[in-house]
């Protein structure tokens, strides 16, 4: 699975993007949220408010509840500023 | 039916005048149209210049979408939007939007939500670099950004 | 406290670019411009041409009226007001209000105000003259204008 | 008193502007419709429904109950068509 970081998400993980194996058991963006937080400290850093951290599967804005199953690139990134 | 919007993302800059000139040139039917230009403001000269970060691919497709919305929404001749990433001084254009139709309050509404919806759907985020040198911050998200765009009830 | 409004009455057309760039060159304090151009539409090919009749002296102050109201209720770093008389041809330019600000709700909301006001309230009339040679008739004005001049509750 | 006509109104009653002495005993806007109604069969045609009609005294609109006391320049036209 690809995972893609954006603004100070990225900066927290000190990584653009990477790819990383998804263990079993893991159905929706929630439960990915949960599993990233766990990774070591620069994910729990970035991902300690997790209710924040806006998610994109396949470049497409997805919900915490949405399912995981198809994905091929997910996101994360802070609420956004453009405009 | 409205015209297909146009939508770049672009490191460059743009220029008004003609994205307005490409949609009313040779026609007679548009009765108004709307612009809105969003510009990097210097914060009472403490801003250096805005950093935009965006997310490739998924920036253009997020904004055709939300293009595509309006287009369905209100009856237009013609939509353009622009969102430039990249280091942008003060002064400088960030975002714009042209909206041509026949009716003013169309074209008034269009540019109106799609600055809405853009706020606060198209993955684009600002770090601003201070004057004084100091570590700059991301900036950080508007809840009333999310009301604007609620209120047009998607 | 708003800039003072510039306003202008004229035969001739404008440059809605221009008068932006007056309003934005050499600052940095702006966030948002909005400016709303509305032009002659050739209603299906019907139309040669619109002939606006104005009250002179009238016309000008009504609009400083109506733009210093707007300059009043936002905060506006400049605000543009230009109305055209005379005959226009469809596909050129009628009227054009260029409203800055650091703040892009005020720019969209002052824009939109203007236009509304500008409708029910500056004295201008337009003639409708037919390609077929048939005279011509005074357009009649909206109900719809009414309402949405009543509904900023001035 | 100099009187100032608009768009069909000025076509009805044939002239642009006019100066005339008013009689004695208008006070109002309204009183002064009534009065032009009265002055021949174009002003009859032109005021045929004087509540349509807009009035400007010195350049600023009044309504129907506004005093004509101290006007110097009175104005009369169709709902505005401009914007």
């Amino acid at each position: 699975m690809k995972l893609v970081y954006f603004a100070w998400v990225r900066e927290r993980i000190g990584k653009p993007d990477e790819r990383v194996d998804l263990p079993a058991g893991l159905t929706t963006v929630a439960d990915l949220l949960a599993w990233m937080q766990g990774r070591g400290e620069e994910y729990a850093h970035a991902f300690e408010k997790a209710s924040l951290i806006r998610v994109a599967i396949d470049k497409r804005h997805v919900k915490h509840d949405a399912p995981l199953a198809g994905a091929r690139e997910i996101a994360f990134f802070p609420p956004m500023t453009g405009g | 039916m409205s015209a297909t919007p146009t939508v770049r993302v672009q490191a460059g800059d743009f220029d008004p005048a003609e994205e307005t000139r490409l949609l009313t040139a040779d026609r007679a039917d548009i009765g108004a149209v709307v612009t809105f230009a969003g510009l990097c403001r210097d914060e009472g000269g403490t801003l250096a210049a805005l950093e935009l970060e965006h997310y490739p691919g998924m920036a253009e497709d997020e904004m055709m979408r939300v293009a595509r919305e309006a287009a369905m929404r209100w009856p237009l001749q013609g939509l353009t939007v622009i969102h430039r990433y990249g280091r942008i001084a003060p002064g400088e254009n960030i975002v714009l939007v042209v909206a041509a139709s026949a009716h003013r309050k169309a074209a008034f509404e269009a540019a109106d939500f799609l600055m809405d919806y853009l706020k606060t759907r198209a993955p684009f985020w600002k770090k601003e670099h201070r004057r004084d040198g100091a570590a700059g911050d991301w900036v950080a998200a508007k809840v009333a950004d999310d009301e604007a765009a609620e209120r047009w009830g998607a």
